[in-house]
């Protein structure tokens, strides 16, 4: 397959901006992406746009990438909408990813954006899109990742202190990126006296609602050049749906081990080799999931692994140096390319004061989504992108 | 629940096929799954193809259980609108090799735990806009003897 | 690039079925494409799931293939939902066909599916997305649709007539088509006696409201013998936003007439080369549009070309044998897979009665989308597949 | 239209940024484009950023000619909610190089036709769901002198 690298990337502050629209927030990402990358808008060949809820939200189901480019003066060119749930930004990078590698697009720009702060309800759950049964019995999502939590608890001796452990750990990381939402650090102690939401979670195990986008501008490697001294490759790009079996294990998610294992053998290499990862903490308990599942350490240990610090800065693998959606808050389809442009900046020396000191390798991860299903568990994709130094 | 108290035009339309409450005939709510008749395998809600299978024509259906046993749970605290909290929910594992979420009830939180073995009934689920109450079937933690 | 094959492709009946959801449709165009092909359902590696307005109308914004191909026994495998206005269904295709370009993947679904008749505001015409700006000043497709009609008229004398011949044309061949929603004959009177919608157009010049579904699974062609030996090659894969100018010339579709070329090139064909396709007549003008941008005449004649009967079967090509929009109906993302359905019947010559004569190399054709535009007119996508015997 | 007559609570909001209705000091209605002061060209409704210069701050508000001609129009008999059928859509051509979509009035259909000219004004787009009047910009066809 043809080698492909990032060029550049662009994303708003994440943050409730109740005056700013999705066209607004995608242009302001495109933006920066394109000024970011010295490519000239006439040389991108090809576009996504990835949104998980604009349709209902905002009577936008397609077309939101074609009206952000012609805001910016790009038309003619291909433009296909991307949805996958919480995977929407990253379904779009891999969509744009798999039409270089297809050998027929040279250039392409992926966007990922959603403006969740209009839904109502402030202040619940919000819900997974056609989940009619499980809605009709209470179903949301913070209730699933609370019933992993009381299950990976119990066969794993995982803590509320273990989880507190991951909100402290990002929240602390996000004092350094002015992009996020939260930029505050929190203690154990603030964490375990927050509000409950769903036993054993509380609202700071939760990430919030919250306004983004992202956008990344990639390219086949052999004309990276022409564009940058500091291309960043993507080396490997999975998705999986759910693998949705009978009495299923729920401490684990099989999406994401199906889609970790084919990323590592796709890059060629395996956990130890990341030094940088961003990964779906929507809920503090799925990190500690992650860490297991990507293979950052063993079944059941990822409550010790965060307690260790071995996902700090510094530790074994450097893990949501961003303050990831526990900080930044998680705006749906605007996350999966706020993650990638947070692993591109990390990896060329750019993050500022939460840079991960000799960051080659990084990771991103996002994954979610649920099916209407009473007997099956497990989420709707997990979408993982391999990236390393391209100089 | 006694039928006598068990109003049927109250149940959630949405979970109406999914189970028959109880009657003047029959005291006991059932869980209608489908049962394929070549693989052997259940599945609820029903299906309309057996996914095993690839055939049309195999599926039955079947009540399931009444009786299964706590796998996980937790207490919901921040309802969704019609719904009073706290509230239990969880995923209940049936003797036919099914795992089913479920809203889950006890007089005891401290009956509430992993493996806790619960039974089948139909109950009020949540209120509707004009507050009446929507009905379904969930589970009950049963007494220890 | 690699070459790629269709090698199983199924529909449902096109009609409305208040009794049928999304998801049943869906299922039951799967189950047909799978078991036409003689793929097993483990070979299958990758599925796209067009749609347009399952957000907006059945809250199901994502994750509707998920749950088709959960339905089927299906998971585990990379399944992403596509939007592009009319165009979904065909772009989940050209998604399916670029994975497999890639080298990613060899065997891919491609689903396309919609349930318009839910909508509100029966009889009024259905809106495109975001469109807020137009819409509060009055408009809606046929209201564009119909100034091009007018324009088309001033500027090439095209008449009345001409259009209601495109309707009657398609109408007549709906006769021998079991799938569509209407399948009885019209004349020119009738249509030109039917009820205003906007001057020029009137009731039987516009597409039924409509739900449907088409799936299609393709492969790479060094595959495709393991399956069948009759598979239907796609030789030319073509999408684009339409290019947005000032003072556009609206009697051509810029996005029609790019994305034709592409195509053409791709195939190394020309529209003397194409016996049959499937045509997107939304509106009956429209389609006399098609009939110029996509070449099969010069600028200014499609009004003479219907009417000289070059575009029947036995004409110079057959456009739309299978009824077209107007007789099938147009559930947005469910049409792009009926007409690729629809080539793959005739080019295998399994068309029964509507069947093209000889035809062996075929087109599928959809478009539409509007901008929040006041000031620059296109549609917001257009996307052509070209289509051989394999074999 | 007077602006005497001219209710500007009643504008919708969606177009409230795109016109001037008229007033006291102004008689006139003005429709409010971007004009790039780099490359001279205009847009309208107004942008954020050029698309031709890609650059901030180069956008400034501009007035737009009152006077165009007609490129197309059609007649809606099928109307959407809140639109009294029939009515007049089209593009019509301005002196700055722009084509605008604009709700088109006349008192004679048979000065409906393309290349005629049309003049700016304020007035009634459509009714809101109590059957009051929304008020936009759309442009009248002139008399022929
Ligand atoms: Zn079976
Ligand atoms: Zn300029």
């Amino acid at each position: 397959m043809r080698e492909i690298s990032i060029v550049g990337a662009g994303m708003t502050k994440f943050a409730k901006m109740p005056e700013r629209d999705v066209i607004d927030l995608g242009r302001e990402a495109c933006i920066k992406a394109i000024k970011s990358s010295g490519v000239p808008r006439k040389d991108i060949q090809i576009a996504y746009c990835g949104t998980a809820r604009t349709g209902q939200l905002l009577n936008r189901e397609c077309g939101v990438g074609q009206t952000i480019l012609l805001d910016i003066g790009i038309s003619g060119i291909p433009v296909t909408s991307v949805g996958n749930f919480c995977a929407s930004g990253s379904s779009a990078l891999r969509e744009a990813y798999l039409a270089i590698a297809s050998g027929m697009y040279d250039v392409a720009l992926a966007i990922g954006v959603e403006k969740l702060s209009v839904r109502k309800g402030k202040g619940l759950p919000l819900t997974s899109d056609g989940v009619t049964l499980l809605t009709a019995l209470g179903f949301s999502p913070p209730a699933y990742f609370a019933e992993i939590a009381t299950r990976h608890m119990y066969e794993f001796g995982t803590t509320e202190k273990q989880m507190a452990l991951v909100t402290v750990k990002n929240r602390g990381h996000s004092r350094y990126n002015p992009n996020c939402q939260y930029q505050t650090s929190v203690t154990v102690e603030e964490v375990l006296a927050s509000r409950p939401i769903v036993d054993p979670l509380r609202m700071l195990n939760c990430c919030p609602t919250t306004d983004g986008a992202g956008a990344i501008l990639l390219c086949a490697k052999d004309l990276a050049w022409k564009y940058t001294d500091k291309p960043v490759d993507i080396i490997a790009s999975s998705l999986h749906f759910g693998l949705y079996e009978k009495n299923k294990d729920m401490t684990t998610f099989n999406s994401d081990r199906a889609s970790g294992k084919e990323a590592y053998e796709m890059a060629g290499l395996g956990p130890k080799d990341i030094d940088v990862a961003e990964v779906h903490d929507c809920f503090s308990i799925a990190e500690i999931l992650h860490y297991e599942d990507l293979g950052f350490c063993p079944r059941g240990e990822g409550g010790p692994f965060v307690e260790q610090g071995k996902a700090d800065i510094g530790g074994e693998v450097a893990i949501n140096p961003s303050g990831g959606l526990l900080s930044r808050g998680h705006p749906l389809g605007g996350t999966g390319l706020a993650q990638t442009t947070e692993i591109f900046w990390q990896l060329r020396g750019e993050a500022d004061k939460r840079q991960v000191p000799g960051a080659r390798v990084g990771m991103t991860h996002t994954m979610g989504g649920f099916q209407d299903s009473i007997e099956l568990a497990d989420v709707a994709s997990s979408c993982i992108h391999i990236y390393r130094q391209g100089w | 629940m006694n039928q006598a108290t068990f109003d049927k035009e109250r149940i959630d339309p949405v979970l109406a096929d999914m189970f028959i409450p109880p009657s003047s005939h029959d005291n006991e709510t059932h869980l209608v799954a489908s049962k394929c008749n070549k693989c052997g395998v259940y599945f609820f809600p029903k299906r309309h193809i057996c996914p095993n299978c690839f055939e049309e024509g195999t599926l039955e259906d079947k009540y399931l259980s009444n009786e299964a046993s706590i796998y996980t749970y937790c207490v919901v605290r921040a309802a969704p609108v019609g719904f009073d909290s706290p509230y239990i929910l969880g995923y209940v594992d049936l003797p036919e090799g099914i795992r089913i979420f479920t809203m889950i009830e006890t007089d005891n939180m401290d009956d509430l735990k992993i493996g806790a073995r619960v039974r089948l009934i139909a109950g009020k689920i949540r209120r509707d806009e004009n507050g009446e109450d929507v009905m379904g079937y969930k589970f009950s933690v049963m007494k220890e003897r």
